[in-house]
C-alpha cells in the first residue's frame, strides 16, 4: 500500500508524463516558447488531469469493469464487462470536461484565452490526459490514489513545461547549430532534463 | 532638510595623476571644432559654409529632426573646413578663431519674467539648449514638451574627475540664474545631487532647487543614478539633465546676454607631467592645453574620463559634454602568462590580484583589455557596481536579442551608456557593454 | 619570453587566413593566448578594463580544487592499503593514488580539450577556457575505480551533448562535469556506485589496473548509514575525508580550503554555498524532529559531511552558467539544492548520491527561478509607474 | 505545421501510382516526416523504443490506424457536418484502435502487455488527427489511403531508427539478436539508452542529422 504522498511524488518525478512517457509532447513543444503561456497551459492540464482521472475512475469502477454495475442490483448487468469500449468513454469524458473548461476560461480570463488560442481544444487530444486515465485504469488505485496520481501527473507536466519554457527563453541567446534549432535541441534538452527528474527514483517516505 | 541617499554598490578606481587645485591659464587655441557624432543619432543640417564668418553664438547647424535647435559656434572666427567621412557624413565643422572672442548679443533678462516661451527661445537661439539632455535615450531635449523634472549633479565621481565645487567657486550668481531658468521649463522640480560630507560651499546658498545628498563610490555622481534614487523615470516620462558647469553658463546667458561655453576642466592622469585645472571652451583644440604636458611613450589622450571619454589626438578637440582630460599609457604589450601569475598590481573588483590587500593604493593603469572577449559567463560583477534596481545582464541580453518588450520592462529608459561604464570596466567576459546598450537604445528609440 | 613571443608572432601568418595551416587557426590562437595575454587595447568609451579575465577566473577555480585533488590522491592510496590491512608511508599512499588518479585526469583533459578544439576549429571560434575547470571536476567527482574508457565516454558526452551543441561555454544548461557524472551513473550504475570491481578487461590501462584498485571499492559511508546505521564511521573521519568515495569529494576539510579560495577571491558565489549548506541543515533538522529511522535521526550537520555534499555545494552548484544567475535566485537555488539533497537521501536510502541529482534538478529549474526574479523586478518597475 | 493536403481536386483520370501518388508515400518518409518535420505524433512514439520489437508492433498498429481512418474519413468526408467532425474522427480512430488493441491481446498477448497503454494512446496520436484534418477531409479515398500509409511509414521509420540505436547501444542487440556476443565482444550495455532520456537524445540527434541533410532550419 503506497502512501498518497509517494504516489504524488512518483507521479511528478519518476512517472513524469513528459520525461518518462513522452505524453503530451505536441502541446508541450508548441507552448513551451514562453513561460507565460506555459504556465497557462500547464495549469489547465493539471486541472483537467486532477479532475478527469478520478472522474474516469468512477466511470471505470462503477460502469465499465467486469462486475462494476452490480451496484445497480440488476442481475443482467452484474456480470457485464464493458472495459473494451473504455477508450471511447474516457475520451468522451475528457472532451466534455475540456469543453467546459474552455467556456469557463473564455468567460473569466479572455487574456489567457487569447494566449492559449488553439491549444485549449488540443487538451482533449493531449495524450497526457488520456495517458493518465489509462495508467490509472491499469493500476489498483483507490479513488484517493487516483486523485493523488492525477494531481501529481498534472503537477509534473506543469513543472516540465514551465521549466522548459524558461530554458527556451534563456536559449534565445545561445548559438545552437542551425539544423538543431527548434525541435532538435528541444528534444535534447528534454533528455537532459529527464536526468534531473530521476532524482526521486525509488523515493518513499 | 536635504535627504541623504547612501549607495553601497559601485567602485572607485584610484589612479595617480590627480589635478592639484590651481587653475593654470592656457593660451586660447587657434582652432575649434564641433563634432556632431558626439551625440548618438544626430544628423546635422549645415547653416554655414567654408568661409562663413561666425561669432560666438552664431548657429552652425541644426539636427535634421529638430530644426529649431541650433548648435552654435563656441568662438568667433571663420569656418575653415567641413570634414566629412563615409557617405559624406559630417564629422567636424572647423573654425579658425580670430582671437577676439566677439559674442552675438542675445540680451540679458530675468528668466522668471521671461516665462517659459521666452526662456526657451533664448536658449534655442544661443545654442545653450543643446546642453539640455533628455532621458530616456540621452537625446537633445525636445522643444515641445515639458519635462517631469530636471536633474543636475553637483559632483563628478569618475576617476580623477574635477572637483566641481572648486570649479564653480565664484559663479554662484550665474548658477542661481541658470537654475531659475531651468525651473521655468518644468512643472516639476529642479533636483541637485551633492556629495555627502564634502565641501559644497559653492552650492549651499542655492535656492529654487531640491537638494539630495549622495554617499558612495562611483557612479554615485552620475546623474542617472541620482535620478533613479530621487524620482525614477517611468514609461512615458521625460526628464532633462544638464551638467552643472553648463547651468552656470546658462545663467551667464541670462545675466550678460552672451553664449560663453567655457568650462573649468582638470588635466589628469599618470602620463600628465603636471596635473592641474585649466579653462577650456567646448570644441577647443587640445594642443595648448596639453602642450609640454604629455610624458614620452605611447600615451592615450582622452577627452573625458577613463570610463566615459573619447580617445583624441593631441591635435584633437575637446568634447561637447566633457569636463576633464585624461592621459594614460597605452597597454599594447602582450603579457606572458598574464592570466595565471599574481601580476603587477592593478585595480580590479576581483580579489585575484594582490592589489586588494592595498585598497588605498593609487595606480597607473593602461588601456590593455587584460583578456579576450567571451560570452557572458560570470555573474554578479555588474550588479556589484550598478547602484540601481536594474538587472544589467538581463537588460544587455535583451538588447542583444533586440527584444524591445523586455528592454523596456527591464528599465532601459533609466540608463544611458555612462551609467553602465563600470559594468564594462569590470566585465570578465570583456563585453562591449556600452555599445550593446547604445545599440539597444538606438533601436528602441527608432521603433518605440 | 621575448624570444617566445617573437616565435609566436613569426608563426602567426602560417596559421592566419591564407596561411598554410589556416585550418588550425583556433588552435594556434588558443596556444598563443595561453602563453600571453594579448596586447589588445580598449576601443570604446571605456578606456581601462579590470585585470580579471576568463582564464584567470577559471584558473582560480582549478587552484581551489587542488587541495581536494591532492588529498584525494593520498586517500586513494590510504584506502587501498587500509583494505589490505597494511600500512605504508604517506608518500606511498600518495604515489599509489597518483598512479591511480593521474590517468583519469589525463583522459578527461585529453578527450575534452580534443573535442573542444575540434569544435572551435570547425566553427572558427576562439577556444574557450571553460574546460579547464570541467576537465578537473570530472575526475574529482568519479570513483577512482572508473575505467578509463568510461571517463572518455562521459567526458565526450558532457562536452558534445551537454555543451557544444548549445553553442559552447556559457550556453550550457547543465553543469558539464555533472552531466558526465550523471551520464555515467545512469549508463553504468554498477561501476559508479563503487560496488563493482573492475575486471581488468574493461580497462585500457596495463590490464592489471584491477590489482591497483583492488579493495578500494566497497561501501562508502553513505551506504553504511543507508544499510542500517551500524555506525562504523566517525565524524572526524568524515570531516577529514578518511573514507571511501569519489576522488575529490571525501575530504570536507580540503574542500573547505577550496571554498575559502573561491569566496575570498570572489570567483565562487558565497551566496550559493551558504544557502546550500543552510538548506541541508534545515531539511536535516526537520527530519531530526520527525525522527524514526537511522537516516532521519542522523544529526543534521552530518548530512553536510557525507556523500559529496560539500563538494557539490562548493564546486558544482556554484558553476555560474548552470546556476541561477540573479542574486536572489542564487539563494533560492542553493536552499532548494540543500533541501532536496537531504530529502532524496532520506527518501531513498538505496540511492544516496542525492547531492548530484539535486544539483542537476536545480540546474533544470534555475532558468525558471531567474525568470521569476526578473519578472518581479519588472513588476516593481511597473508598479512604481502607476503609483 | 502540416504542409500537404492542398492538392484538392486532381484530374479525374489519373494513374493509380502516378508521381503524385508515389510522393504521397515517400515524402512522409523523409522531407515531410510526421515526427521530425511536421512535429506530430511524438507523444507516444518514444516510450516504446527501448527495443526494436515493440517499436515494430507499435509502428504496424499506427500504420493500420492511419491508413484505415484516413480511408474511412475520406469516404465519409462529404457527409460529416463540420461542427461535429472532431467527434466523428475520434470515434472512427478509437474504433480502429480498439481493433488493434483486441487483435494484439488475442494474438500477441506478451507484446500487448509490453506496449501497455501506448496502444490505447494511438487515439490521441496527433499524426492521425493531423492527417485526417489536413488531408483526408479534403481528398479522395485513394490518395488518402496512400497518405495514411505514407505517414504511418514515416512514423514507423523514425520509431525503428530510434529503437535500433537504443537497443544496440543500450542492450547490445538488434531486434533481440545479441550482436556483440555473436562477435565475441564483451559489451556492457549503456543504461542511459534504456531510460527515456536516451530516447529524447537519440531523436534529437536524428533530427539534427536529417535537417543537416535537407537543410531545414526552424526560425525561432
Amino acid at each position: 500500500m503506497e502512501s498518497l504522498f509517494n504516489i504524488f511524488i512518483r507521479a511528478i518525478f519518476i512517472d513524469n508524463m513528459i520525461f518518462a512517457y513522452f505524453l503530451g509532447m505536441c502541446s508541450y513543444l508548441a507552448v513551451s516558447k514562453k513561460v507565460k503561456t506555459a504556465i497557462g497551459l500547464g495549469a489547465a492540464v493539471t486541472f483537467v488531469l486532477s479532475i478527469t482521472v478520478p472522474l474516469n475512475w468512477l466511470v471505470y469502477n462503477y460502469f465499465l469493469k467486469a462486475g462494476a454495475m452490480s451496484w445497480t442490483g440488476i442481475t443482467a448487468l452484474a456480470t457485464v464487462d464493458l472495459s473494451f469500449i473504455g477508450l471511447i468513454i474516457y475520451i468522451s469524458v475528457i472532451a466534455a470536461f475540456v469543453q467546459l473548461i474552455e467556456m469557463i476560461i473564455e468567460k473569466f480570463s479572455p487574456a489567457l484565452y487569447a494566449a492559449l488560442g488553439i491549444f485549449l481544444p488540443l487538451i482533449a487530444v493531449n495524450c497526457s490526459i488520456l495517458g493518465g486515465v489509462l495508467f490509472m485504469v491499469g493500476r489498483p488505485y483507490s479513488l484517493g490514489d487516483a486523485t493523488a496520481f492525477g494531481l501529481g501527473s498534472g503537477v509534473g507536466w506543469f513543472l516540465a513545461v514551465v521549466a522548459l519554457a524558461a530554458i527556451r527563453e534563456k536559449l534565445k541567446y545561445s548559438n545552437v547549430p542551425a539544423p538543431l534549432r527548434g525541435l532538435g535541441i528541444t528534444f535534447i534538452i528534454v533528455g537532459l532534463m529527464s536526468f534531473g527528474f530521476l532524482s526521486f527514483m525509488g523515493f518513499s517516505i | 532638510m536635504a535627504n541623504l541617499i547612501r549607495l553601497k554598490k559601485g567602485y572607485d578606481i584610484k589612479l595617480v595623476g590627480e589635478a592639484t587645485k590651481e587653475i593654470v591659464a592656457t593660451e586660447t587655441p587657434k582652432t575649434f571644432a564641433l563634432q556632431p557624432h558626439e551625440i548618438r543619432g544626430l544628423v546635422p543640417k549645415l547653416l554655414v559654409d567654408v568661409g562663413t564668418e561666425v561669432k560666438c553664438g552664431t548657429p552652425l547647424y541644426f539636427p535634421k529632426n529638430q530644426p529649431d535647435v541650433f548648435f552654435t559656434s563656441p568662438v568667433s572666427g571663420e569656418v575653415v573646413e567641413i570634414v566629412r567621412g563615409d557617405k559624406r557624413r559630417i564629422l567636424e565643422v572647423r573654425i579658425l578663431a580670430d582671437g577676439n572672442l566677439n559674442h552675438e548679443n542675445f540680451g540679458a533678462a530675468d528668466p522668471a519674467s521671461l516665462g517659459r516661451q521666452g526662456v526657451k527661445e533664448k536658449m534655442l537661439k544661443s545654442g545653450m539648449w543643446t546642453f539640455l539632455r533628455q532621458r530616456p535615450y540621452n537625446r537633445v531635449a525636445e522643444t515641445n514638451i515639458v519635462p517631469k523634472n530636471i536633474f543636475i549633479s553637483g559632483f563628478d565621481s569618475a576617476p580623477l574627475a574635477p572637483d566641481l565645487n572648486f570649479a564653480l567657486k565664484g559663479r554662484e550668481s550665474h548658477l542661481q540664474t541658470g537654475i531659475n531658468a531651468l525651473a521655468v521649463l518644468t512643472d516639476g522640480n529642479v533636483f541637485l545631487g551633492l556629495k555627502h560630507e564634502a565641501d559644497n560651499s559653492s552650492f549651499e546658498s542655492l535656492k529654487n532647487v531640491t537638494i539630495s545628498n549622495f554617499d558612495g563610490p562611483h557612479p554615485a555622481g552620475n546623474v542617472g543614478i541620482q535620478i533613479h534614487h530621487t524620482a525614477p523615470i517611468n514609461k512615458g516620462d521625460a526628464v532633462w539633465t544638464m551638467n552643472i558647469q553648463d547651468v552656470a553658463n546658462l545663467g551667464k546667458l541670462f545675466v550678460e546676454g552672451i553664449y560663453d561655453p567655457e568650462r573649468i576642466i582638470s588635466i589628469t592622469g599618470s602620463e600628465i607631467v603636471n596635473p592641474v585645472y585649466t579653462k577650456l571652451r567646448v570644441g577647443a583644440s587640445l594642443e595648448n592645453a596639453v602642450k609640454n604636458q604629455l610624458k614620452p611613450g605611447k600615451v592615450r589622450l582622452i577627452s573625458g574620463n577613463i570610463l566615459f571619454g573619447s580617445k583624441v589626438e593631441e591635435t584633437g578637440y575637446f568634447g561637447y559634454f566633457d569636463q576633464q582630460l585624461t592621459a594614460i599609457p597605452e597597454g599594447d604589450e602582450a603579457e606572458f602568462f598574464g592570466w595565471i601569475l599574481p601580476s603587477e598590481a592593478r585595480p580590479s573588483i576581483s580579489k585575484t590580484f594582490l592589489s586588494y590587500l592595498t585598497p588605498n593604493k593609487k595606480y597607473r593603469v593602461n588601456t590593455n583589455m587584460h583578456g579576450e572577449e567571451r560570452p557572458f559567463v560570470v555573474t554578479n560583477e555588474y550588479e556589484k557596481v550598478l547602484p540601481m534596481d536594474i538587472l544589467p545582464v538581463q537588460l544587455l541580453k535583451a538588447c542583444l536579442a533586440a527584444d524591445l518588450e523586455a528592454m523596456e520592462a527591464l528599465g532601459i529608459f533609466e540608463v544611458v551608456e555612462e551609467d553602465l561604464s563600470l559594468c564594462e570596466f569590470v566585465c570578465t567576459s570583456k563585453q562591449p557593454v556600452q555599445n550593446i546598450l547604445s545599440e539597444g537604445l538606438t533601436l528602441i528609440e527608432k521603433e518605440g | 619570453m621575448k624570444f617566445l613571443k617573437d616565435t609566436m608572432d613569426k608563426l602567426r601568418p602560417t596559421f592566419s587566413k591564407g596561411g598554410k595551416f589556416q585550418f588550425l587557426h583556433s588552435t594556434f590562437e588558443a596556444f598563443d593566448t595561453f602563453l600571453f595575454v594579448p596586447g589588445h587595447t580598449t576601443h570604446g568609451k571605456v578606456h581601462v578594463r579590470d585585470g580579471i579575465d576568463m582564464k584567470r577566473t577559471m584558473i582560480v577555480v582549478v587552484i581551489a580544487m587542488i587541495p581536494a585533488l591532492l588529498f584525494g590522491m593520498w586517500n586513494v592510496g590510504y584506502q587501498h592499503f587500509l583494505s589490505m590491512d597494511q600500512t605504508a608511508s604517506h608518500l606511498d599512499y600518495f604515489l599509489h593514488g597518483l598512479i591511480q588518479v593521474l590517468p583519469i585526469i589525463i583522459v578527461s583533459y585529453g578527450v575534452g580539450l580534443g573535442i573542444e578544439f575540434a569544435f572551435c576549429q570547425i566553427k572558427g571560434h576562439a577556444v574557450n577556457e571553460g574546460f579547464l575547470v570541467t576537465g578537473m571536476l570530472i575526475p574529482l567527482c568519479l570513483p577512482p575505480t572508473t575505467p578509463l574508457w568510461m571517463v572518455a565516454l562521459g567526458t565526450a558526452f558532457a562536452v558534445i551533448i551537454g555543451k557544444e551543441i548549445f553553442g559552447g561555454s556559457g550556453m550550457n544548461l547543465l553543469n558539464p562535469a555533472l552531466t558526465a557524472r550523471v551520464f555515467l551513473f545512469f549508463a553504468y550504475p554498477a561501476y559508479m556506485s563503487g560496488e563493482f570491481l573492475s575486471d581488468g578487461t574493461a580497462v585500457w590501462f596495463s590490464g592489471n589496473r584491477a590489482d591497483i584498485v583492488d579493495g578500494f571499492s566497497g561501501a562508502t559511508t553513505l551506504s553504511v548509514v543507508a544499510g542500517g546505521g551500524e555506525a562504523e564511521y566517525s565524524v572526524m573521519n568524515m570531516f577529514l575525508g578518511l573514507e571511501k568515495g569519489s576522488i575529490g569529494e571525501t575530504s570536507v576539510l580540503a574542500i573547505l580550503i577550496g571554498a575559502v579560495i573561491l569566496v575570498v577571491s570572489g570567483v565562487g558565489s558565497w551566496k550559493i554555498m551558504a544557502s546550500t549548506f543552510a538548506g541541508g541543515l534545515l531539511m536535516g533538522g526537520i527530519f531530526n524532529w520527525i525522527s524514526g529511522t537511522p537516516f532521519l535521526d542522523m544529526p543534521a550537520y552530518q548530512h553536510l559531511l557525507i556523500g559529496g555534499f560539500a563538494f557539490g555545494a562548493v564546486f558544482m552548484a556554484t558553476d555560474p552558467v548552470s546556476a541561477a544567475q540573479t542574486e536572489r535566485g542564487k539563494i533560492i537555488y542553493g536552499l532548494l539544492i540543500g533541501i532536496l539533497t537531504v530529502l532524496i537521501r532520506v527518501g531513498n536510502p538505496a540511492y544516496p548520491e542525492g547531492m548530484m541529482m539535486a544539483i542537476l534538478l536545480m540546474n533544470v529549474f534555475a532558468p525558471l527561478i531567474d525568470y521569476f526574479v526578473v519578472e518581479s523586478n519588472k513588476k516593481r518597475r511597473l508598479k512604481r509607474a502607476t503609483v | 505545421m502540416s504542409t500537404t493536403g492542398e492538392e484538392k481536386k486532381s484530374a479525374p483520370a489519373q494513374p493509380l501510382f502516378g508521381k503524385k501518388e508515389r510522393q504521397l508515400l515517400s515524402d512522409p518518409l523523409d522531407n515531410n516526416n510526421p515526427i521530425t518535420v511536421q512535429v506530430l505524433g511524438i507523444c507516444s512514439a518514444l516510450a516504446v523504443t527501448v527495443q526494436m520489437e515493440p517499436a515494430f508492433y507499435m509502428s504496424m498498429g499506427v500504420i493500420f490506424v492511419t491508413m484505415m481512418s484516413n480511408l474511412l474519413i475520406s469516404i465519409m468526408r462529404n457527409v460529416i457536418p463540420s461542427r461535429v467532425r472532431i467527434i466523428v474522427q475520434l470515434a472512427v480512430v478509437s474504433t480502429f484502435v480498439i481493433i488493434v488493441d483486441q487483435v494484439l491481446k488475442a494474438y500477441a498477448y506478451e507484446m500487448s502487455k509490453q506496449l501497455s497503454v501506448f496502444v490505447g494512446l494511438i487515439v490521441t496520436n496527433c499524426i492521425i488527427m493531423g492527417r485526417l484534418e489536413a488531408f483526408a477531409m479534403a481528398n479522395k479515398p485513394w490518395p488518402s489511403l496512400l497518405d495514411g500509409i505514407g505517414n504511418g511509414l514515416g512514423y514507423g521509420a523514425i520509431l525503428m531508427v530510434v529503437a535500433f540505436f537504443r537497443e544496440l547501444i543500450g542492450s547490445g542487440s538488434v531486434y533481440g539478436y545479441k550482436v556483440f556476443d555473436a562477435l565475441g565482444i564483451n559489451y556492457i550495455g549503456n543504461g542511459v539508452m534504456v531510460i527515456p532520456a536516451g530516447a529524447a537524445i537519440v531523436i534529437g540527434l536524428v533530427i539534427w542529422a536529417q535537417r543537416a541533410r535537407n537543410g531545414m532550419v526552424e526560425s525561432e
